[in-house]
């Protein structure tokens, strides 16, 4: 199987797509030209001409919405935010706009666009630049909302986006554009609301996705050299989750930590938790714990910034913790 | 207004006239009912009515085909009802009933009908602005000859979602024509309070827009500018912003004042001197092309229509409890 | 004692605030001439002056940046939201602006501004204008966030909230402005972060805030009928939250029924669900259910609307299943 | 430029011309130092350089008080440096250390000194200029005489908040002076390919704005006209648009190309001749205001200083971990 890194498979998902479909346009800040400010689109505009890769103006509230009119009119809009830090000023447009068209003209327009873009910190970007919005995105409904850890599922979750007929967010990750994995040659299109069992294991249920899945599969070999097996779960969709992966891993571990990038105070860790405690109230051997980034800004500091962010240590920690090993 | 020391109509200028008389005729019974059935408790929430801004819905409607795209703000009862949506299908949305234009679930403010490229009825000021940028770009980017005009008051020019859209449309020269209905208040705020410079027709100079400002109390003359804009629309995709000066006759919404601290009753009794349709109607007698007799008839016609619509509306079911969980997402 | 409509208790506190201190002022769309859209500010412009009480354009984004630009030189912004919903254009400001900027800033710049309006939805308002923001706004660090439920704390609160020198935010309620209480004489400050017992039970456990503590009471009253005593806690602050009180409550009772306005998915319920079943894991005899919205966009149909409402039929049988009565 | 023609200068014009030279040799050679910091790892995230803009902050800086309040974008080294924070602060603040200006918590694109008045380093294009109208209004509402210069990139002309920001600017007449630093260059994007008019000082007029168009590679003719400003808002709070013609000699962040598909090598290299060092140098060697001698000298003394700011940034301790907790909320 070829490898491939992250930000050309996504690459790969959008030219395919494109050649597919001549309804799917790409438009956003430096797409063009530029080949894009993280080179996701590089070679776009030259295959596809300024007409399909559109560079345009800052004014994200503006194109965000530029997207929806030309989806309402029958076009298959791909947005690409430079980063999701900058769609906050395009939420009106996401949230008003594209999640209710569908319901509030009575099912009359479909709503077939895609908002991409990188999610959370990097390094070093400061307090403004280094935002995740899981939470906020998963909270609407007439929204799905997807977040790839991997090269295959990137290309596959973008593909199964473009090819939706309703606005799919989907979460992609500055840290995870130079990241190399295997991506199956010719089609292929991973279905929207799948979680992915990435590692098995019978002691603790670790749930991730995005960046975490790299620190929770770090965690667990932390882990596995104590004895202890750690079930690694990829979310990679956030809405709608996939409960029934969710509850079969944890009825099966009786223990589980929720990992997220984002912030703990309603982030999207908290209705995993939720989901949990109802619906697998009885298997439960132990509190769910989660992980996430610390309840402050994003520091600039290195050091800071370090400690801010979700760790395999400190899943580690929350795992021994609902083993009751510490 | 001059018409009058003009050479006589031709014979589709006194169709058009007619047309357009009878459109806001029936736009002015419509809400006048609706008006009642709101106290009546048959139509909640918003609703905000139309009265005195016919002439704008109608004199740039009759420039425009059927295969033209319309988006406009929660004030659109007017709009709806000329791009041809049936007055019971629009009464029964107010109603909410289950064979309103949008199923009962929009309301007022969100009527749309997409088989006649109605693209609604949109709550958040300013928020349809780029939408119609974006259907401008979708009807270049398939190389159509249609236009998409966008409906929205003076108040959205303050908001940043306007200029990002304009800047836009003017860029990629898309097929758009913005018609900003300056009715000179935003709710209980003149437009001179809030805005550095009122001719907002001054910011078609910052994005290289064409530009004009109309009477909008002159069906005619709404008519006869969006006709030009139409053109440089389907030729070349230039985009237009049409500034349109009327009045709201009415309070902002129905639960709002009609007078009172922001504007005084003679100013609006003052305005409702220049309404859209007795001006229309008196021009058309005095060019001869209808009697008081005719207009009555138009008169009596569409209120039998309205009467029929408020009909529709009661008789109509509510929505089935399920639609409460329908249409969120799409297969 | 007083009897007020929440509207009027606001109103006072705007005025006393105003009287007690020359740095606080009122901006927002139809405050001065036009008396408030819901008639919150009435007087203030004719007390205070235009200088003070300030109309401003429908630009929600800007005026909510130039409060934080006032707040940064010194002044005590109160900026009302027409309502939440056109919030969401300001949310940039109000995240990276207000929120970040004694962080950022290493603690020179202290931001003492209030944003305040109605939140949720009121009466057949539809889809775009009927969205509760709780759980969006609750989840960034640097906010502080309070949704009173009575005139007394609608007073008290908003008082807190002016005076507090960081950015907080007030979600009030359309539909509780006509809502009468009493509202003790003279100086009333409710702190931010105390929740508030508003009824006594020892078999379950309502939490709820804003327009659903009355649908938690009339629940409870149902079930007092069933010899089923309920306790009602009404959080008051969203964030922080009053773990203690939310702990001991349930500790108490051993069952819990958690009600919001908004959506389900990472709601604000989901975040009390989490400290619940974390820190009172072993007293919990029941999952902790919650009662929200429907997860959909708001219907514009009458019944519809009221269908997908939190109702205290669905508290009741919420209840009911955490006792395994049925 | 025919400053050679004139009149010899005053003794203050001289001093003044020494000032900014020295300022912006400052400026110059604290980015060149920033430049290898980042190449060596001591600097991390965005690094957005001055270099070629400095005329910019010197010249409008020059005509400011100590009183009086900046706030800039990202972009902001030159000015955080000539409104008087050390170098030593400055840089350390770019090292994340507890000693820099905003104690390694803001880094690059948040420097901040409340002391003296020095409002940021924001990253949000546009989100700084309704911020400007604030501090503006806090000016006024306190009947001060400060004023607030607000420094903005011609790009974020085409987003939402500029306009509004500047809409109620003008509404409120508000003491601030809108700075933009036209480099014709957003990242990788010509002005002229996302912006239907390219003459950023047009918008004034959609404001009722007074306005300049200043050649930013001269430093003399920023300090006059922002002097000009400056005068127009303490008297009567009259806000400015001014668009200053300028060019980013570096590219957009440390990591970006400084030439490539966006422009040539040879319009970076032509640009070059306008560096607003050279320029202001000759045009006082000219007047004989000084020698080659004397600028090698300031270029000596700024070197030093800016070594000394580096060793300061180098040896100062990174925040103590319980940094990360402080600051999120204040008593
Ligand atoms: C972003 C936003 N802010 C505030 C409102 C509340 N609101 C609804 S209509 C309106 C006034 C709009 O006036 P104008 O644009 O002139 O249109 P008109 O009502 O006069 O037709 C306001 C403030 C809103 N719907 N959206
Ligand atoms: C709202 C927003 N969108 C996108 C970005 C990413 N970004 C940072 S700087 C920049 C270019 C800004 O160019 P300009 O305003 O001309 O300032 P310059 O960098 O030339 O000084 C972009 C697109 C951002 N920071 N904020
Ligand atoms: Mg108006
Ligand atoms: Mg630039």
């Amino acid at each position: 199987m070829p490898t491939l890194t992250y930000r050309d498979a996504l690459n790969q998902a959008l030219r395919e797509e494109m050649q597919r479909d001549p309804d799917v346009f790409l438009m956003g800040e430096e797409v063009g030209v530029y080949q894009g400010a993280y080179k996701v689109s590089r070679g776009l505009l030259e295959e596809f001409g300024p007409q399909r890769v559109v560079d345009t103006p800052i004014a994200e509230l503006g194109f965000a919405g530029i997207g929806v009119g030309a989806a309402m009119a029958g076009l298959r809009p791909v947005i690409e935010f430079m980063t999701w830090n900058f769609a906050v000023l395009a939420l009106d447009q996401i949230v008003n706009s594209a999640a209710k068209m569908l319901y509030m003209t009575g099912g009359q327009f479909r709503m077939p666009i895609v908002f991409r873009g990188p999610n959370g910190a990097a390094l070093q970007l400061s307090s403004q630049h280094s935002q995740a919005w899981e939470s906020w995105l998963a909270h609407i409904p007439g929204l799905k909302v997807v977040a790839p850890a991997t090269p295959a599922d990137a290309k596959g979750l973008l593909k199964s986006a473009i090819r939706d007929n309703n606005p799919v967010i989907v979460l992609e990750g500055e840290m995870l554009y130079n990241t190399k994995g295997e991506v199956p040659d010719g089609e292929l299109v991973v279905p929207i609301g799948k979680a992915d069992l990435k590692r098995e294991g019978s002691d603790v249920t670790l749930i991730c996705h995005s960046k975490t899945v790299t620190v929770a599969l770090k965690a667990a070999e932390t882990l596995a050299a104590d004895r202890i097996a750690a079930e690694v779960l990829d979310l990679r969709s956030l809405r709608p989750l996939d409960e029934a992966a969710i509850l079969g891993s944890v009825s099966k571990t009786n223990r589980c930590v929720v990992v997220e990038e984002g912030w703990p105070h309603a982030g999207i860790g908290a209705q995993v938790v939720d989901l949990i405690q109802r619906d697998a109230f009885d298997s439960l051997d132990a509190p769910v714990l989660r992980v996430t980034q610390a309840d402050t800004p994003m520091p600039y500091n290195k050091a800071l910034e370090r400690a801010a962010k979700a760790s395999p240590e400190k899943v580690v920690a929350a795992a021994r913790r609902v083993l009751y090993l510490d | 207004m001059a018409t009058a020391t003009q050479p006589a109509p031709t014979k589709t200028q006194t169709e058009l006239s007619r047309r357009m008389l009878r459109e806001m005729l029936l736009i002015r019974r419509f809400e006048e009912k609706a008006a009642e059935a709101y106290a009546l408790g048959k139509i909640g929430g918003f609703c905000h009515l139309y009265i005195g801004q016919e002439a704008v819905a109608v004199g740039s409607s009759a420039a425009l085909g059927p295969e033209d795209y319309v988006i406009c703000s929660y004030r659109e009862h007017g709009q709806a009802l000329v791009r041809g949506i049936p007055a019971g299908a629009v009464m029964a949305e107010l109603f909410g009933k289950a064979t309103g234009c949008s199923k009962g679930k929009g309301g007022s403010m969100h009527l749309f009908d997409a088989g006649r490229r109605f693209m609604g009825g949109h709550g958040i000021v300013g928020g349809h602005i780029p939408l119609a940028a974006g259907i401008g770009f979708a009807i270049k980017y398939r190389g159509g000859s249609e236009v998409c005009v966008c409906y929205f008051g003076e108040a959205a020019v303050n908001i940043g979602a306007f200029h990002e859209a304009l800047n836009m449309a003017s860029v990629w020269k898309l097929p758009v024509i913005y018609v900003c209905e300056n009715n000179r208040y935003g709710m209980g705020t003149a437009f001179e309070r809030v805005a550095a410079v009122t001719d907002v027709v001054e910011h078609a100079c910052s994005y290289d827009l064409a530009a004009e400002v109309v009477n909008g109390m002159e069906a005619r003359a709404v008519y006869d500018a969006t006709k030009r804009a139409v053109e440089r629309a389907r030729t070349g995709g230039h985009p237009t912003l049409l500034e349109v000066r009327t009045y709201r006759f009415m309070g902002h919404s129905m639960s709002d004042p009609l007078h009172g601290v922001y504007r005084t009753k003679d100013e609006v009794e003052e305005q409702k001197k220049r309404d859209p349709i007795t001006q229309l109607a008196h021009q058309m007698m005095a060019e001869k092309a209808i009697d008081q007799a005719g207009v009555d008839a138009i008169d009596a016609d569409v209120k039998a229509e309205v009467d029929a619509a408020v009909k529709f509306a009661d008789e109509s079911p509510d929505p089935s409890p399920e639609e409460l969980y329908t249409h969120v997402l799409a297969d």
